[in-house]
C-alpha cells in the first residue's frame, strides 16, 4: 500500500496547490515542497523497513510489491513494484521535483497554483510509471505523465511554445499509441498460447512467440521508448520541448522523462523479447552511437544555450542505448548511473540557462560572452557542469559512459571504439558552451545579479550529488544490481541459449 | 397471369432510379432537386413490388406502402422548408444556399 | 399484358426524363404524375393491384398535389423557367451523367450476372397485404404513424410563423 | 404482463411520454414545464429498462428484438437525450424564437426513432425507425427558424438524407429480390448457406444499404454533409445527431453484421475496412487546421465512427465489448463536448458560439466550464484518465486480436493527427485572453447545463479511471449478441415469408 | 609515514577546494597562504616519505595504499588506490618540490590580478590531479588524473578569459589532449577485456605471462596507450597544442607545460614498460616518433620570436628525446632526462617570465628585447642557467648527463641503425643553436623595451634554487668516463632492472664529440647572433629562406593542414546541418498533412449537388469493392 501512497501523494498534492494558490502562491510551493518531503519520507519508509526481498518466480527479487484488481474482465490490475532500479530512479524523481519546486519559487509568476499541479501530477505519472508492472498500468501512467508535461510546456514556456508543445505532444503519443498496439499484441499472442489473458509483467515474462512476431512486438515498444529517450532520427522534439519549456519543466523532462525511455528499454524491451533485442541490438546500437555522435555535432552548431544542452542530451542517452543493448552487468551499471548523472548534470545545466534567461531574457549565446565577470558563481557552476557533462573522469558522467563503453567493447568492440570518439565531440560542445557565453570580453549590456542563495544551494546540492557519484559510486551500483539482477533473471535463461553471446 | 421475363422488368426500376439520380445532380431548383429524389424513392418502391411479385409475397407491397408514408412525410417537411428558405434567400438555388462549407 | 407492361415502361422512362430535364416546374410535375400513372400501371400488371391503386391515389394525387400547390403558390413563373434553362447548360451534365452510366452500368451487370428466377405469377390481393400489415406488420404501421406525427410537427414548426406570415 | 409486453415497456413508456407533451402543449404551452415532462419522461422509460431487463431477449412481433444489446444501447441513448434535454432548456430560453414545446415533442419522437432503431432486427422497422429519427431531427436541426444556418442545414439534412434513403431502400430491395426475406437472421443463414459469396444483387444491395448506413453515421465517402449540419444546426440538436442519431444507427448496424454472419465474407470485411480506413484518415485530415469548434467535432466524429468501425470488424465478444464501450465513452464525451458548445450559445443568436477565437482564454474567464471541455478533448483524443482513453485501448484490443494491420495502422496515424487538432483548441482555451473579442453576454451557466456538464466529466473520469461497471454491463447485455445460435431463435418464431 | 601517501595529493585538494568554495572572498593574503602551503606540506611529505623510502624500501621496492572501493562490478573491481615505488617516488618529488616553487614565484608574478584566487585554486587542483596521475594503483584512477590535469591545463591556458585567443588556445589543448585520451581510454577497453584487470602491477605480470611477446594484442594496446601518450605530450602528430598553450600565465607554462603534465605520456609508457617490451613493434615506433618529434621542434623553436614559443617547441623537442629513450628501452635515462628537464625548463619558464612581467607591456617578442643582461642580472643568470642546461653544456649541467645517457644507450641500442642517434645528435647542435640564439637576442645588443618594477624575494629564491638544481641534478648519475655515479640507475633498477652495461671506450669517444656538438652550437650562435654578418642576414632575407623560416614558425605547417583536414570538415559538417536536417522529415510530414487538409477541404464545398453526387460516386464505389474480386 506505501507503494500506491508514492504515486497518491504527489497527485494529492497537485489537486492541494491548485486552490492553495488561490490564498497565496506561496502556500501552492510549500505544498509542492512538502508533496515532495511525504514522498521522500514514503520511500525512505519503504525502504528501510522491508523485511527482506520477495521473490517472485521468474522475475527476481523486489523490495516491495503491491496488486489489487482494477479491470478484471481484461486482465488489468494495479500491480506495482519497487526493485533498486526503479528505487533509484524514484529517488532521482523526488530529488529534481524538489530542485524543480525550489527554482520555479520566482521564475514561475503567474498561474502558480496549475503550474505546481501539473508539475507534481507530471511526477506522479513519473513515479507510475518506474513502479507500474502491469503493461496496462504502465501505459496509463505513460499518457498521464505527459499530459502535464504538456501543459507545463504550452503554458509557462518560451516564445515558441505551442509548436514544442504540441511537437512534443504528438511525437511522445503516436509512438505511444505504437506501444499500446505493441502491448496488445504480447498479451494476445500470451493468451493465445496459454489462455489467459493478461497484463501482469511477471506473466508476460517468457512468453513464446515466433521470432518475426517477437521482432515485431518488440519494435513497437522500442521505436515507443526511443522516441522518449531520445534517440536518432526520433529525437527532433527534444530541442524543441527542452528550448521552450519553463526551467522546471527541462529539468523534469531532461532529468526524468527521458529516463523513462530507458528505463522502458530496460524493464520491458529485452525482458520481454530477449530472442529480438539480442539481434536487433546491433542496430539498436547503431542508433545509439549515431545519437551520441549526431547530437554532438549538432549541440556545437547551435546558437540557443538551451538547445546545445538539448542536443547534448541526445548525445548523452545514446550512451544509455548503447549500454542498455550491451546487456552485461557492466554497461547495465553504466546505463542506470549515465542516467542518474545526466538527470543530475544536465537538470543543473538547464537551471543555469534558466537563470541566465531570467537576468539577461536571451538564451542566445552570440548575445552573451564574459559572463565570469559579472557572474562568476553561475559562471563557474555552469563551467563545472559543462565540464561534468563531457566526461571528466571523478564525476558521475564519466563512470556512466566509461562502463557503457567497457561493457559494450566485450560485445561490440567497433561500436565502443566509435562510442568513444563522440567523448571528443562532447569536449567541443561542452567547451564552446563555456567559451561563448562565460569566456570572452564582457560586454556592456550584460550587468545582472550573480546567483542568489536559494539557486546556489540547489546547486550545491547537485554539485555535490554528481562528485558523489563520480567518487563513490558504489552504493549506487550494489543498489542497482539487485533490480539489474531481476532483469538479468528474466533474460538468463533465454539468452543461454543464443549461442556464442559473450554477455 | 403474364410472363414478363423477370430480367426485363427489373431494368425499369434501375433506369428510374438513375434517372433520379441524375435529376438530384443536375438541377438547381430546391423543388426539382425533391422531384428527383421522389423519382428515386419511386424506383425503389417499384423495386420492392418486384421483388414481392418474385416471391409472391405481400411483403413487397408493404414496404411500398412505407415507402410512401416516407415520400409523404419528406415532401411535407420539405416543401415546408422550402417555403421558409424562399423568404428568407428569396430564391431556390440550391448552390446559394452554401453559407455552411469548409 | 406483356404489352401493357413494355408500353407503361417506356412512357414511365420518357416521362421521367422529361420530368428531370424540363424548365418549367408545371411542365415538369405533370410529366411526373405520368410518369407515376405509368408506374402504376407496371404494378398492376405485376400482380400489385393494391399498390398500384395507392401509387394513383396518394402518389399521384396527394402527395403530386401538394407539389402542384408549393409550386403555384412560389409563382415559378416564366422567368423562373429561363432562369432554371439557362441553369441547365450542357457541360452541367457531364458529370451526373458519368455517375448514373456507372451507377447503371453496375446495375447492369447485376442483372446481367445471373437470371433471375421466374416469379409466381400470382396476384397478391390486397387481403394478403392488409393481413400482413396488420400481422407481423403491426408495430411498423405503429411506427409509421410517429413518422407521420414527426413529419406533421416538423412542417408545423416549420412553415407556421407568429406573426401570420412567412 | 407478458414478457413481450414487459421487454417493450420502455418503448411503451417513450410513446406515452409523446402523446402527454403533445397534449400538454395543446392545454398550455409552458417550456420549463414541458421540458420537464420531457425530461421525467425519458427519464422513466431509462427506470423502464430496469424493469424489462429480466424479461429479455424476447422478441416483439418478427420485427423487433428486445435483448441485452437493445437495453444496453437504449439506456445510452436516453441518457444522452437526458442530457441533451437539459442542455437545451437555457439555450432556448428567453429567445424571441419561440414557441418551444414542439422541440421536445421532436425530441422525443427522434429518440423513439433511435430506440426502435436499436430493437429492429427486419428491414421493415429498420427503415421506418431510421426515417423517424430522421424525419425528427430535421424539424430539430431547423427549429431555429430565424437562423439562415439552420434553415440551409435543414434542407441540406433533408435532401440527403433523401438521396441515402433511397439508396437504402433500393438496396434492401435487391437484397430481398435476391433472398425473399428481410429478417436479418434468416437473411444470416441465406447469405452463408444457399448463396455463396459471387451473388451480385445481395452484394450490390449490401453496398447500397451501406450507403444508406454510412450516410447516417457520416462515414468517407458520405460524410460531407455532416460539418454543414453539425455547424448549422442549434448545439444540442448537434450533439443529439452526433451521438443518439449514430448511436441507434451503428448499432443496427452491428447487430445486422453479426446476425447475417458477415465475417465470413471477406467482400463485406473488405468494403467496411475500406470505409473505416479512408474515415480515419480523411476525417482527422479534415480537421486538422478547422477553425470552427462544431465543425472540427463533426469531422472528428467522422473519424471517430471509424475506429468504431474497427471494433465491429474485429467482432467477436471481445470487438462487441469494445464497441458498446467506444460508443458508450463517445457519448459522454461528444454530449460533453457539445454541450460546452451549447452552453455558451443561444437560439436568439444568428450564430451559436462556435468560432475557435471566441474561445481564447476561456481557461481564465471560465475555468470550471474550460476545465470541463479540455477534459472532453483529452477524452477525444484518447487520453487518460479519460473514458476515450479505454475506449481506445479497447477498440485497439480487439483489432489487434484479429489482426487487423491497415485499420490499425489508419487508426494509429489518424489519432495522431486528430491529437493536432484537439490540442489546438485547448491550446486556444488556454491562451491569454485578447480584450478585442468579448465572450457573448451571457449571465452564466445555467443550473440544469451545469448539473449536466458536471456529471458528464464525472462520468468521463470516472468510468475513465475505473472502468469495469460499463465493461461488465457491456460484458453482460451487448456480448450475447455474438453467440447469435442462441438468442436469435426467439427472433424467428414468426418467419415473414 | 609511508601510510600517509594520500596525504600528499589530499592537501593540495584540500587548498583548492578552500579556495574555490570561498569564491574570491579571501583576502590575497590569504589566497597566497592557502594556495602554496599545501603543497609545501605536500613537498615535505613527500622528502620525508622519499627518506623513509630509500632508507628503509617496503618488500618489492613498491609501496600499495588502498584508500577505498571505487567500482565493484563483477569482474571490474578498481579500487582508488596509491602505488609508490622509485618512479612514482621520483615523480612525486619533482611535481612538488618544482610545484612548490613555482608556486611561491607565482604568488609575487600574478600579484594584482583579478583572478588570483581562481589561480591557485587551479594550480592546487592540478598539483592533486598530478599526483593522482603519478601514485595510482590502477589504470582507471590514473586515467582521473590524467584528465584532471588536462582539465587543469585547459583552465589555466584560458585564465585570461576576456581575450577570445586564450580561449580558443585552451580549447585546442583539451580537445587535441582528449583526442589522445580517447586512444588511452580505448587501451584500458582492450586491456580490461583481454586481461580482466586494470590494477597496474596485477595487469602488467598477467600481460607477461598471457600475452607472447610481440603479439598482435600487445602491439594493439600499446599501441592505444602511445596514442594517449602522444597527446598529453604533445608529440608528432598531436603536438600542435603546446606551443598555443603558451597563452597562460608563465607558472602555467612553467609548471603544467614543461615540467610535469606534458611528461605523463613519458611516465605512462615507463609505468607500462613491461607492456610495451611485449611489443617491440610499437616501442620501435616510439623511439621514431621521439627522433622525429624532437628534430622537428628544435628547427621550429630556431625560428620563433616569442620568448616562451621557443621554449615550448624546446619542451616538445626535449620530451621527443624522453619518447626516443623509451623507444630504445632506455628508461631510466628518460625518467633521468625528465627529472633534469623539469628543473632546467622550469626555470628557463620562471626567468622568461621574469623577463617579460618586467618590460613594459608585458614584451614577449625577443626581437625587441635586448641588453638585459646588465638590467635583469637575476633574470638573465638564471635564464643562462637553464639555457646552458637546455643546451646540454659539458659537464657542469644536468641537462649534459641525462641527454648524454638518452644519447648512448640510443647509440647501443641502435648501432645497426644509427638514424635515431644521428637525429638525436643533430638536435643537440640546434638546440643550442636555437636557446643560444635567443640568449643572445634577449640579453645583449641595444635595449628596445624599458623596464618597470623589482623582484621580490619570492620570485628570486625559487630562480636561485631551480638554477642550483639544474646544475647538481645531474650529479646522480654520470657516465663511466666522468666518475661513473649510478645513485638514480640503481635506485631505478626495482622498477626497470639492472641497467645496461656500458661500452667503455666508444662511449668517451661518443661523450667527447657530443659536447663538441653542442659547443659548437653555442659557438655558431655566437657568430649568428652576437656578431652578424651581413651575408647571413641576406641569406635569411633570399625567398626560399624566408619561406622554409615560415614553414619552421608555423611550426612545420601542422596547423594549417589540421585546419584543412579536421576542423573546417567539422565546422562544415556542423554549419549545413545546425538546424537538424532530421527535423526537415517530420516537418515535411506536417506540411504535406497541411497539404492534405487544404486539398480535402476543397470538396467541402457546402453545395447540395456536389455532396449529392459524392454520395452517389461513394455508393458506386463500395458497390465496386463489393462486387469486383
Amino acid at each position: 500500500m506505501m507503494l500506491v501512497w508514492l504515486i497518491l501523494i504527489p497527485l494529492l498534492g497537485g489537486l492541494l496547490a491548485w486552490p492553495a494558490a488561490r490564498l497565496r502562491a506561496a502556500a501552492a510551493r510549500w505544498v509542492s515542497l512538502i508533496a515532495m518531503a511525504l514522498d521522500l519520507l514514503v520511500l525512505l519508509l519503504v525502504w528501510l523497513r522491508h523485511a527482506g526481498p520477495i521473490e517472485i518466480t521468474g522475475g527476481g527479487r523486489w523490495i516491495a510489491m503491491f496488486d489489487a484488481p482494477w479491470i478484471p474482465q481484461l486482465g488489468i490490475s494495479l500491480r506495482l513494484g519497487l526493485d533498486g532500479l526503479s528505487l533509484l530512479l524514484i529517488l532521482l524523481t523526488i530529488g529534481l521535483g524538489f530542485v524543480s519546486v525550489v527554482i520555479s519559487w520566482t521564475e514561475i509568476g503567474e498561474r502558480v497554483g496549475a503550474f505546481h499541479f501539473n508539475l507534481l501530477w507530471t511526477i506522479a505519472g513519473t513515479i507510475g510509471v518506474f513502479l507500474a508492472l502491469d503493461l496496462f498500468l504502465f501505459f496509463f501512467a505513460w499518457e498521464i505523465m505527459l499530459v502535464p508535461m504538456y501543459f507545463l510546456i504550452a503554458l509557462w514556456g518560451h516564445e515558441n511554445r505551442i509548436y514544442a508543445a504540441i511537437k512534443f505532444f504528438l511525437f511522445t503519443q503516436g509512438s505511444g499509441l505504437l506501444m499500446l498496439l505493441a502491448i496488445l499484441a504480447l498479451v494476445f499472442v500470451h493468451q493465445r498460447t496459454t489462455g489467459t489473458l493478461t497484463f501482469d509483467y511477471f506473466r508476460l515474462l517468457g512468453t513464446r512467440m515466433s521470432p518475426s512476431t517477437e521482432m515485431w512486438i518488440m519494435l513497437g515498444f522500442f521505436i515507443a521508448f526511443i522516441v522518449k529517450l531520445p534517440a536518432v532520427p526520433f529525437h527532433t522534439w527534444l530541442p524543441d520541448a527542452h528550448t521552450e519549456a519553463p526551467t522546471a519543466g527541462s529539468v523534469i523532462l531532461a532529468g526524468i522523462m527521458l529516463k523513462t525511455g530507458a528505463y522502458g528499454l530496460l524493464r520491458f524491451v529485452v525482458p520481454l523479447f530477449p530472442l529480438a533485442a539480442i539481434r536487433f541490438a546491433p542496430i539498436a546500437m547503431l542508433l545509439g552511437v549515431i545519437g551520441i555522435i549526431y547530437g554532438a555535432l549538432l549541440a556545437f552548431g547551435q546558437n540557443d544555450l538551451k538547445r546545445l544542452v538539448a542536443y547534448s542530451s541526445v548525445s548523452h542517452l545514446g550512451f544509455v542505448l548503447l549500454g542498455v543493448f550491451a546487456w552485461n552487468a557492466l554497461a547495465l551499471q553504466g546505463a542506470v548511473m549515465q542516467m542518474l548523472a545526466h538527470g543530475v548534470s544536465t537538470g543543473a545545466l538547464f537551471i543555469m540557462v534558466g537563470a541566465l534567461q531570467e537576468r539577461l531574457h536571451t538564451r542566445d549565446m552570440r548575445l552573451m560572452g564574459g559572463l565570469w565577470a559579472n557572474m562568476p558563481k553561475l559562471s563557474a557552476i555552469g563551467m563545472f557542469f559543462a565540464i561534468a557533462s563531457l566526461g571528466l573522469p571523478g564525476l558521475g558522467n564519466f563512470i556512466g559512459e566509461f562502463l557503457i563503453l567497457i561493457g559494450t567493447f566485450r560485445v561490440y568492440p567497433a561500436f565502443a571504439v566509435v562510442g568513444t570518439l563522440g567523448v571528443i565531440a562532447a569536449a567541443a560542445y561542452a567547451l564552446i558552451l563555456v567559451q561563448r557565453a562565460f569566456h570572452g570580453p564582457p560586454r556592456d549590456a550584460v550587468a545582472a545579479p550573480d546567483l542568489r542563495a536559494r539557486h546556489l544551494a540547489v546547486m550545491a546540492a547537485l554539485t555535490v550529488a554528481i562528485v558523489y557519484l563520480g567518487v563513490y559510486p558504489q552504493p549506487v551500483f550494489d543498489m542497482a544490481s539487485g533490480g539489474l539482477a531481476n532483469l538479468q533473471t528474466a533474460t538468463h535463461g533465454v539468452l543461454k541459449l543464443a549461442e556464442g553471446d559473450p554477455r | 397471369m403474364t410472363t414478363i421475363p423477370l430480367d426485363h422488368v427489373l431494368i425499369l426500376p434501375v433506369l428510374l432510379f438513375a434517372l433520379g439520380v441524375i435529376g438530384v445532380l443536375v438541377r438547381r431548383n430546391l423543388v426539382f432537386i425533391l422531384m428527383s429524389i421522389e423519382i428515386m424513392l419511386n424506383a425503389a418502391g417499384l423495386m420492392f413490388i418486384i421483388a414481392g411479385a418474385r416471391w409472391g409475397q405481400p411483403d413487397g407491397q408493404v414496404m411500398f406502402l412505407l415507402v410512401l408514408t416516407l415520400a409523404a412525410a419528406e415532401v411535407s417537411v420539405g416543401l415546408a422548408l422550402i417555403i421558409r428558405i424562399r423568404h428568407r434567400l428569396t430564391t431556390l438555388d440550391s448552390d446559394a444556399a452554401d453559407l455552411l462549407q469548409g | 399484358m406483356n404489352a401493357t407492361f413494355y408500353l407503361s415502361a417506356a412512357i414511365a422512362v420518357l416521362s421521367t426524363v422529361l420530368v428531370i430535364t424540363r424548365a418549367n416546374g408545371v411542365h415538369a410535375l405533370l410529366y411526373l404524375v405520368v410518369s407515376l400513372l405509368a408506374v402504376a400501371l407496371v404494378f398492376f400488371t405485376l400482380g400489385a393491384p393494391f399498390a398500384a391503386a395507392l401509387e394513383v391515389i396518394v402518389y399521384a394525387g396527394a402527395i403530386m398535389v401538394l407539389f402542384v400547390f408549393v409550386v403555384m403558390m412560389m409563382n415559378l413563373g416564366d422567368a423562373a423557367a429561363v432562369r432554371e434553362a439557362r441553369w441547365m447548360e450542357p457541360k452541367i451534365w457531364v458529370g451526373p451523367s458519368i455517375l448514373a452510366i456507372l451507377l447503371t452500368a453496375q446495375l447492369a451487370y447485376m442483372l446481367d450476372s445471373n437470371t433471375m428466377s421466374q416469379p409466381h405469377h400470382a396476384i397478391v390481393p390486397a387481403r394478403a397485404v392488409g393481413i400482413a400489415m396488420y400481422g407481423p406488420y403491426l408495430l411498423c404501421v405503429e411506427l409509421a404513424s410517429m413518422l407521420l406525427l414527426a413529419a406533421l410537427v416538423g412542417a408545423y414548426r416549420l412553415a407556421h410563423t407568429e406573426h401570420g406570415r412567412l | 404482463m407478458s414478457p413481450a409486453l414487459r421487454a417493450s415497456l420502455p418503448f411503451l413508456v417513450l410513446s406515452a411520454a409523446i402523446v402527454v407533451v403533445m397534449l400538454l402543449i395543446a392545454v398550455r404551452r409552458d417550456h420549463r414545464m414541458i421540458a420537464t415532462v420531457t425530461a421525467i419522461g425519458l427519464l422513466a422509460s431509462l427506470a423502464a429498462i430496469i424493469a424489462a431487463a429480466p424479461a429479455a431477449p424476447v422478441a416483439v412481433t418478427p420485427m423487433f428484438l428486445v435483448d441485452g444489446f437493445t437495453l444496453f444501447f437504449l439506456a445510452l441513448v436516453l441518457v444522452a437525450s437526458v442530457a441533451v434535454v437539459l442542455l437545451s432548456h437555457a439555450y432556448l430560453d428567453g429567445t424571441h424564437d419561440g414557441p418551444y414545446d414542439e422541440y421536445y415533442l421532436l425530441l422525443l419522437l427522434a429518440t423513439l426513432g433511435a430506440g426502435a432503431l436499436l430493437a429492429s432486427v427486419q428491414f421493415a422497422s429498420f427503415f421506418l425507425a431510421l426515417e423517424t429519427l430522421s424525419i425528427a431531427l430535421i424539424g430539430l436541426i431547423a427549429y431555429p427558424r430565424g437562423r439562415a444556418g439552420a434553415i440551409e442545414a435543414g434542407i441540406k439534412y433533408l435532401l440527403l438524407a433523401g438521396v441515402s434513403s433511397a439508396f437504402l431502400l433500393f438496396g434492401i430491395a435487391l437484397i430481398y429480390l435476391d433472398f425473399g426475406t428481410m429478417s436479418f437472421a434468416a437473411l444470416g443463414r441465406l447469405w452463408s448457406a444457399a448463396h455463396g459469396p459471387t451473388d451480385i444483387y445481395a452484394y450490390t444491395g449490401f453496398a447500397m444499404l451501406l450507403t444508406g448506413i454510412g450516410f447516417k453515421l457520416s462515414l468517407v465517402p458520405f460524410h460531407m454533409w455532416a460539418p454543414d449540419i453539425y455547424e448549422g444546426a442549434p448545439a444540442p440538436v448537434t450533439g443529439y445527431v452526433a451521438v443518439v442519431s449514430k448511436i441507434g444507427v451503428f448499432a443496427l448496424l452491428l447487430r445486422y453484421f453479426v446476425l447475417m454472419d458477415g465475417y465470413h465474407d471477406p467482400s463485406l470485411l473488405r468494403v467496411i475496412a475500406l470505409v473505416a480506413i479512408l474515415s480515419m484518415l480523411i476525417g482527422n485530415l479534415l480537421a486538422l487546421l478547422q477553425d470552427n469548434v462544431k465543425r472540427i467535432l463533426a469531422y472528428s466524429s467522422i473519424a471517430h465512427l471509424g475506429y468504431v468501425l474497427v471494433a465491429l470488424l474485429a467482432g467477436g465478444v471481445i470487438g462487441i465489448e469494445a464497441a458498446s464501450y467506444y460508443l458508450a465513452a463517445y457519448a459522454v464525451t461528444t454530449i460533453g463536448a457539445f454541450g460546452v458548445v451549447a452552453v455558451l450559445s443561444q437560439q436568439g443568436s444568428l450564430h451559436d458560439t462556435d468560432r475557435l477565437d471566441a474561445y481564447r482564454g476561456l481557461m481564465w474567464t471560465r475555468p470550471w466550464l474550460a476545465s470541463a471541455f479540455t477534459a472532453f478533448l483529452l477524452s477525444l483524443a484518447g487520453i487518460p484518465p479519460t473514458m476515450g482513453f479505454i475506449a481506445k485501448v479497447y477498440v485497439m484490443t480487439s483489432g489487434v486480436g484479429t489482426l487487423l494491420i491497415w485499420p490499425l495502422a489508419a487508426l494509429v496515424i489518424g489519432s495522431v493527427i486528430g491529437l493536432y487538432y484537439y490540442l489546438r483548441i485547448i491550446v486556444v482555451l488556454f491562451s491569454p485572453v485578447r480584450d478585442a473579442e468579448p465572450l457573448p453576454p451571457k449571465a452564466g451557466v445555467s443550473w440544469a447545463g451545469g448539473l449536466t456538464l458536471a456529471v458528464l466529466v464525472v462520468l468521463l473520469i470516472g468510468l475513465g479511471v475505473y472502468p469495469t461497471p460499463v465493461i461488465a454491463l457491456a460484458h453482460e447485455t451487448t456480448a450475447g449478441l455474438m453467440p447469435h445460435q442462441k438468442t436469435i431463435h426467439t427472433a424467428e418464431i414468426l418467419p415473414t415469408r | 609515514m609511508i601510510h600517509d601517501l594520500w596525504l600528499v595529493p589530499a592537501f593540495p585538494l584540500l587548498g583548492a577546494a578552500i579556495l574555490m568554495i570561498s569564491a574570491g572572498r579571501l583576502p590575497s593574503r590569504a589566497v597566497a597562504l592557502v594556495g602554496v602551503v599545501p603543497v609545501a606540506v605536500s613537498a615535505i611529505v613527500s622528502a620525508i616519505i622519499g627518506i623513509g623510502f630509500m632508507a628503509a624500501p617496503p618488500s618489492g621496492h613498491a609501496f600499495t595504499e588502498i584508500l577505498w572501493r571505487w567500482i565493484a562490478i563483477g569482474g571490474f573491481r578498481p579500487a582508488v588506490g596509491l602505488y609508490l615505488d622509485p618512479l612514482s617516488l621520483v615523480m612525486m618529488l619533482v611535481v612538488t618540490i618544482v610545484g612548490f616553487l613555482i608556486l611561491l614565484y607565482s604568488t609575487e608574478f600574478m600579484a594584482g590580478d583579478e583572478g588570483y584566487s581562481r589561480f591557485f585554486a587551479y594550480m592546487n587542483l592540478f598539483v592533486s590531479a598530478m599526483l593522482v596521475l603519478l601514485l595510482a594503483s590502477n589504470l582507471l584512477f590514473l586515467y582521473v588524473g590524467w584528465e584532471g590535469v588536462g582539465l587543469c591545463s585547459y583552465l589555466l591556458i584560458g585564465f585570461w578569459y576576456q581575450d577570445a585567443a586564450n580561449g580558443l588556445a585552451a580549447r585546442k589543448a583539451f580537445i587535441v589532449t582528449r583526442i589522445g585520451d580517447t586512444g588511452l581510454m580505448i587501451g584500458l577497453f582492450v586491456l580490461f577485456t583481454h586481461l580482466g584487470t586494470l590494477d597496474i602491477q596485477p595487469l602488467l605480470h598477467r600481460a607477461a605471462s598471457v600475452w607472447p611477446h610481440g603479439s598482435a594484442i600487445a602491439s594493439l594496446a600499446t599501441a592505444l596507450l602511445l596514442i594517449g601518450a602522444l597527446g598529453k605530450s604533445a608529440q608528432i602528430p598531436l603536438q600542435t597544442w603546446l606551443p598555443d598553450a603558451m597563452a597562460g600565465p608563465t607558472p602555467v607554462s612553467a609548471l603544467i607545460h614543461a615540467a610535469t603534465m606534458v611528461t605523463a605520456g613519458v611516465y605512462l609508457i615507463a609505468r607500462m614498460h613491461g607492456l610495451y617490451m611485449l611489443a617491440p613493434a610499437i616501442q620501435m615506433t616510439v623511439a621514431a616518433i621521439g627522433a622525429a618529434t624532437l628534430f622537428v621542434a628544435a628547427f621550429a623553436a630556431l625560428n620563433q620570436h616569442d620568448i616562451k614559443r621557443i621554449l615550448a617547441y624546446s619542451t616538445v623537442s626535449q620530451i621527443g628525446y624522453m619518447f626516443l629513450a623509451l623507444g630504445v628501452g632506455a628508461w631510466t635515462a628518460a625518467i633521468f632526462h625528465f627529472m633534469a628537464h623539469a628543473f632546467f625548463k622550469a626555470l628557463l619558464f620562471l626567468a622568461a617570465g621574469a623577463i617579460t612581467m618586467r618590460l613594459e607591456h608585458h614584451e614577449h617578442d625577443i626581437f625587441r628585447m635586448g641588453g638585459l643582461a646588465k638590467k635583469l642580472p637575476v633574470a638573465f643568470w638564471s635564464f643562462l642557467i637553464g639555457s646552458a642546461s637546455l643546451a646540454a653544456l659539458p659537464l657542469v649541467t644536468a641537462g649534459f648527463y641525462s641527454k648524454e645517457m638518452i644519447l648512448s644507450e640510443t647509440w647501443a641500442h641502435g648501432g645497426a641503425v644509427p638514424i635515431l642517434w644521428a637525429a638525436g645528435l643533430v638536435t643537440a647542435f640546434v638546440t643550442a643553436l636555437y636557446i643560444f640564439r635567443a640568449v643572445f637576442i634577449v640579453f645583449f645588443g641595444e635595449a628596445k623595451t624599458p623596464i618597470v618594477g623589482r623582484y621580490g624575494i619570492r620570485i628570486v629564491l625559487p630562480l636561485a634554487v631551480l638554477s642550483v638544481l639544474a646544475v647538481i641534478g645531474g650529479f646522480v648519475e654520470t657516465p663511466n668516463g666522468l666518475g661513473g655515479v649510478t645513485i638514480f640507475s640503481r635506485f631505478m633498477g626495482s622498477v626497470f632492472g639492472p641497467a645496461p652495461l656500458a661500452a667503455g671506450a666508444t662511449e668517451t669517444a661518443l661523450l667527447v664529440f657530443a659536447s663538441l656538438v653542442s659547443l659548437s652550437g653555442v659557438g655558431l650562435a655566437w657568430l649568428l647572433y652576437m656578431r652578424p654578418a651581413p651575408r647571413f642576414a641576406a641569406w635569411t632575407q633570399t625567398p626560399s629562406v624566408v619561406a622554409w623560416r615560415a614553414f619552421f614558425l608555423s611550426g612545420w605547417g601542422f596547423d594549417v593542414v589540421y585546419d584543412r583536414l579536421v576542423v573546417r570538415p567539422f565546422l562544415y559538417v556542423v554549419r549545413i546541418n545546425r538546424h537538424d536536417a532530421i527535423d526537415d522529415v517530420y516537418t515535411g510530414i506536417a506540411e504535406a498533412s497541411r497539404g492534405l487538409h487544404r486539398l480535402l477541404k476543397l470538396t467541402q464545398t457546402g453545395r447540395i449537388r456536389w455532396y449529392a453526387g459524392w454520395l452517389a460516386a461513394g455508393s458506386i464505389l463500395t458497390i465496386a469493392v463489393a462486387v469486383i474480386r
